[in-house]
């Protein structure tokens, strides 16, 4: 391959100021001129089910949201390819991932029931059980909250000599959090293994990223931190994969963090209680939906006879029925009580805590 | 007078402020074009411009941090945190900045910023969005805090907020927001801090609270009244400064007494009503003072926050104990 | 059993828990080759080398998120916070984030992580060191807040805090560092959270105390023998748990009760203490709980540090008050 | 002036990596071929005597400090072409300096008598106030906390009309405080007219600048919000003096922000309760005497007869005088008392302030 992207030197750097993300696959569903996809066929079948499981779940989310029948949640739409591209370039068995909220997919790729998922969003504090053996880390409301704790999680990884590296998301708001500054930087003195997904979506809610900041790419801030930054094209399956399996590999080789931007853009609302027409200009909304990063891949798997209309209607069948599932299956989950308020608040009940707990039952019965 | 509920009050004040003093500027997450998440600051940017009405990047200590240094340089910053429990990312800026520039500079920097914060639970919203936060921010000596819980008080408060000289952290009931309405005054009307107020006159026992606890407290008050209790309701409007005199006479005009507010109780500033009135009316009080608080616990998600968030009965309940004790 | 001072029982209870556990770990600003400012870490990194002894980036959050990191990794991090006056630099890692893990991950992540941090005033340090903000703590469910007032104290609660799965604020007392010896038993004595300690047995009037405060209740109680009033000193020793239990029968047993602590008077913990006993030994107190405490104001310079932190002779009025009311 | 410095094209984006600092004045206080100084003979003799004072008051504070008569203070050698260059910089009347804790001469330059600084360090609550039309904040404890403050008040005195800049110091430590980051991308995002001047002085207490951060230079951190940044030698009077200047005037224009590195070194203890025996490698220290910024400038100075034994006596006594001065007026100071806890804390006392002042007046009169 030989294509313009010094891997890991990064575009931001050039001495034009130019900062054009790494692509591999064009919107047309073409490979840019020489490029070789990193993912095998199977894989990339598979990573596209997941991103059209992501899409298909947002849409379903969105109407039960609206009918009472989900709480506020954030969708991945128009991320898909971010998330992920980056996803796969783990290995579940021993990596990790710590998201922030938008990253459904990648939870899922880590081995997270789907049915977890739904019961935080539906209010439900047995959501936050991530089963043993599944390496993710709770979601985090937090914003940029994750990061340090991230790079803990890699530093104390590594110190036990465990093969693992951990993908950390963040959007282009919370990297203007103080936490983003310090998480990075610590990793850059420790050499920790941890990739920094930040994942430049446009909008932080209705802010955009031009007054998030003056900086012409976010990536630009990975030498502040003496570590490699790279620039992505985030709708671009295969270019995320790419570059996130190049930092997955550094890490893994003990050469420390990296950190990606992905660019991609937020195809619509915040979340389930955002109406982003107030504030998202139209033609910025239309510009973005040529690139679809699903409609990218799928025009590339049927470019090369890897899908046809059947294969579509077979994994959409499947995913409905697995969604279905979960849904039937949330539903049925016998609501929480004033046991869920005090369980793993600690490893004991103080008396006081027994007290208010005993307190509340009884209050409870009696009403 | 016109008939608001809490946003519109706010919403209304906001824009006379920035219309009476063009050092008023109002800043915060998503502030200008959206409004803010909750459109408090609704139609502020197209009236008053991008240069009063700022956007901010997603970072609360240089919210608040930048707050400090327009003060310093004389303007009156109103700054909007996109929800209480966000003000963590801020603390370090709060209380041993924010609140204490001005003893710092011996009166050379006072700091006239008010930080305006939804809080309080019931609402369903995501993990740390709901968090009763306040009595975290009493030992900040300097600032002032304040909870109002009617549309009248949002705006009398938010009023002397602005126009003070000393920081301000507002507390608005998120609960309350479109829920509360009530009459406020048209004109002006600044509420002093320091102040509590009678938001329902009674003879056997006085419910002490603030912010969205008062409207529970007079649901209680109305249960009870079926009962025959007469229940005095004071709404405390600030916590710093705290109206000791207002609340042991009304706890001794009584002698009993029940503390309703939504934080856990633990620390919570129920504890430092108990504590004043211990002090001033201990020798007026029948029972002793009960507190109905949520637990020790994290705040929770929304399918059980009802559990946690002090409800109606449970204020009856506990009037009704404190009633029979002693 | 060995005389050691504060810091000497604290380095000797770090060093035993590293050579017990390999799994603990030291990290913070300045633990590493100069062993703390206070040199309560000396020795350790020549000890136990830099991958178990580790020099902090400067950054609060950071310290305190990497340990929560390394926590869910499997390890058990002792950090320290340079004082505690720069908690707050880390204030939305702990409260949300450290003390809350174990609950949003439904015991998937427990957090034995202990935040050790020097605290309170009376040794003349620059600005926002001396800040006694152990209150503001209290309202984060999940995390222990512990506070030793004696060498053999500092070991016995230090050995339980690394060893609970549960995160521990462990604040220890600045003026106490070197000035206060005693004697520590030489084998483990892990001392249980939650169990208060009598430091003096009296009949006629209780005071309850923590960390550097106790120090001071002590001297108080010395003077206030010799004109023949009978003082029990209880030291809570750990404000999250609170022993209830001891609180209320130290207090019942003698019908009155003076808290004393450095931080300001308002929403400081004395308040929860106040309505503990309220709640719990209301029928037995013959005169008002007293609360002895530093001014609202913010923790001053140097030279007037010595008003604002609670004396022994403001104790010691505050007692004959109490003792003669009612 | 052909030189290689390419104005705020920071050295740290060069592509082999170097990180050269700016030079102007080489250690044996000859000019670089080409440059010319960028302060005239009068203003060089000015900013001279600035740093000798610096240096006499530090060892004045230590003697005082040992005998009892002077609080943790620290000390600003070795530093002082790095504080006095960029001070000189400002124009006193219109623009701000916001301090760290170790800028003495800068507060100085700014007007501050130095009584002021004194009683601050004496533990007098009164050494806080800068008189009106002096333009400072306080000084700061809480590391990095003094960064977004100086933000405000620049993007403060730009929405006012006034033609401010604001100069704000921040250590190699502070720098890696989420304020740092927080404070450098608002400021971008804003075009707010403020210039960090980060002194990278080797250390944090005893931690060293290479555990601090893995990058190559802290400056390298300003493409990441958008803004110049540059390295210089901070033990290089006339370097900083250029090239803050450079900056400020930018900021004056309209032009926004910038981030200036100074490359200098901490010449002993963090303070007067530090040990830096402890820690700081002896060779290291040594290394650094040779580049001492007072020496070179006298050295300049000397070499162009602008300065000579005769002028050298009469400006130490001089600063002896003031010093002296300053320690009788500052040890006559009547004490503070109660009154001071609670002057300032609000515009008035709450009646649970005032009750609790009258308490403690009463407490205090029958000890
Ligand atoms: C510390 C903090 N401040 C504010 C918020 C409120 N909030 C929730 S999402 C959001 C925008 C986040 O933007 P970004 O990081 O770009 O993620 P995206 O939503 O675009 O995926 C904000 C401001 C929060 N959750 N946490
Ligand atoms: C937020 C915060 N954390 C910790 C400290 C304790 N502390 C005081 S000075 C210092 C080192 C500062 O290093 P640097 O910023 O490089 O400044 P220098 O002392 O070298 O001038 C530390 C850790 C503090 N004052 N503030
Ligand atoms: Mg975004
Ligand atoms: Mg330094």
């Amino acid at each position: 391959m030989s294509t313009t992207r010094p891997a890991f030197t990064p575009q931001f750097m050039r001495e034009d100021g130019d900062a054009a993300p790494w692509t591999v696959l064009r919107p047309d569903g073409q490979l840019e001129e020489g490029a070789r996809p990193t993912l095998d066929d199977a894989q990339l079948r598979e990573a596209c089910e997941l991103m059209l499981f992501s899409r298909a779940f947002d849409e379903k989310g969105f109407s039960l949201q609206r009918q009472g029948r989900f709480g506020t949640f954030s969708p991945v739409r128009g991320q898909e390819a971010s998330v992920v591209g980056a996803a796969v370039a783990l290995d579940p068995q021993r990596d990790w991932v710590v998201p922030q909220y938008r990253e459904l997919p990648a939870l899922l790729r880590q081995g997270l029931p789907l049915e977890q998922f739904m019961l935080t969003f539906l209010g439900d504090p047995r959501g936050g059980l991530a089963p043993e053996g599944v390496n993710v880390l709770p979601i985090q409301i937090g914003l940029a909250a994750q990061l340090p704790q991230a790079v803990g999680l890699a530093w104390g990884l590594a110190r036990q000599g465990r093969d693992a590296v951990v993908l950390v998301f963040c959007g282009d708001g919370a990297s203007s959090e103080g936490d983003f500054h310090e998480a990075c930087n610590l990793a850059g003195t420790l050499g920790a293994p941890v990739v920094f997904l930040l994942q430049n979506n446009g909008w932080a809610i209705s802010t955009p990223r031009s007054r998030q900041s003056a900086a012409v790419t976010l990536a630009a801030r990975a030498p502040g931190y003496g570590i490699p930054g790279s620039l992505v094209d985030g709708n671009d399956l295969l270019a995320v994969h790419e570059v996130v399996s190049d930092a997955v590999g550094r890490a893994r080789a003990g050469d420390g963090p990296s950190l990606v931007e992905t660019l991609t853009y937020r195809l619509g609302d915040h979340n389930t209680a955002d109406d982003a027409r107030r504030y998202q200009p139209a033609d910025e909304l239309e510009s973005w939906a040529p690139r679809d990063p699903i409609a990218r891949v799928l025009a590339h798997l049927r470019s090369r006879d890897l899908w046809d209309d059947e294969h579509d209607a077979a994994v959409r069948a499947r995913i409905g029925r697995r969604i279905d599932e979960a849904v039937r299956t949330v539903e049925g989950v016998e609501p929480p009580g004033v046991d869920h308020l005090f369980a793993h608040v600690g490893e004991e009940l103080s008396p006081r805590l027994a007290r208010q707990r005993a307190d509340l039952i009884a209050s409870v019965e009696t009403r | 007078m016109s008939t608001l509920n809490m946003l519109q009050a706010i919403n209304a004040t906001l824009r006379a402020e920035l219309a009476r003093d063009e050092r008023v500027m109002v800043l915060g997450q998503d502030v200008g074009r959206l409004g803010g998440v909750f459109r408090a600051t609704d139609g502020l940017l197209d009236e008053f411009g991008a240069d009063r009405v700022v956007d901010m990047p997603l970072a609360e200590a240089a919210i608040v941090g930048a707050s400090i240094g327009l003060a310093a340089s004389g303007l009156v910053p109103v700054a909007e945190l996109q929800f209480l429990g966000f003000s963590h990312q801020a603390f370090h800026q709060i209380g041993a900045q924010l609140a204490r520039m001005r003893y710092r500079s011996q009166g050379r920097f006072p700091m006239p910023v008010v930080l305006r914060a939804p809080f309080g639970g019931g609402v369903r919203t995501p993990e740390l969005h709901s968090e009763a936060l306040e009595a975290q921010f009493v030992q900040s000596p300097g600032l002032a805090v304040v909870t109002p819980a009617t549309p009248a008080d949002a705006k009398g408060l938010l009023q002397t907020a602005v126009r003070s000289s000393d920081p301000v952290l507002f507390c608005e009931p998120l609960r309350g927001y479109r829920l509360v309405t009530g009459e406020v005054p048209d004109e002006d009307c600044p509420i002093p801090f320091g102040r509590s107020r009678v938001a329902r006159e009674g003879d056997d026992v006085t419910i002490v609270a603030w912010s969205a606890a008062v409207q529970v407290a007079e649901k209680a008050a109305d249960v009870l009244a079926e009962e025959g209790i007469s229940v005095m309701v004071l709404d405390l409007r600030t916590l710093v400064p705290l109206d000791e005199t207002g609340l042991i006479e009304a706890v001794a005009a009584t002698g009993r007494c029940v503390v309703v507010h939504e934080a856990p109780l633990s620390a919570g500033f129920g504890a430092e009503v108990v504590a004043t009135v211990n002090d001033g009316a201990f020798w007026s009080l029948e029972a002793p003072v009960a507190r109905v608080a949520a637990p020790d616990t994290p705040y929770p998600p929304g399918r059980i926050e009802d559990l946690f968030v002090p409800t109606v009965a449970r204020v009856v309940a506990a009037v009704r104990a404190t009633v029979k004790a002693g």
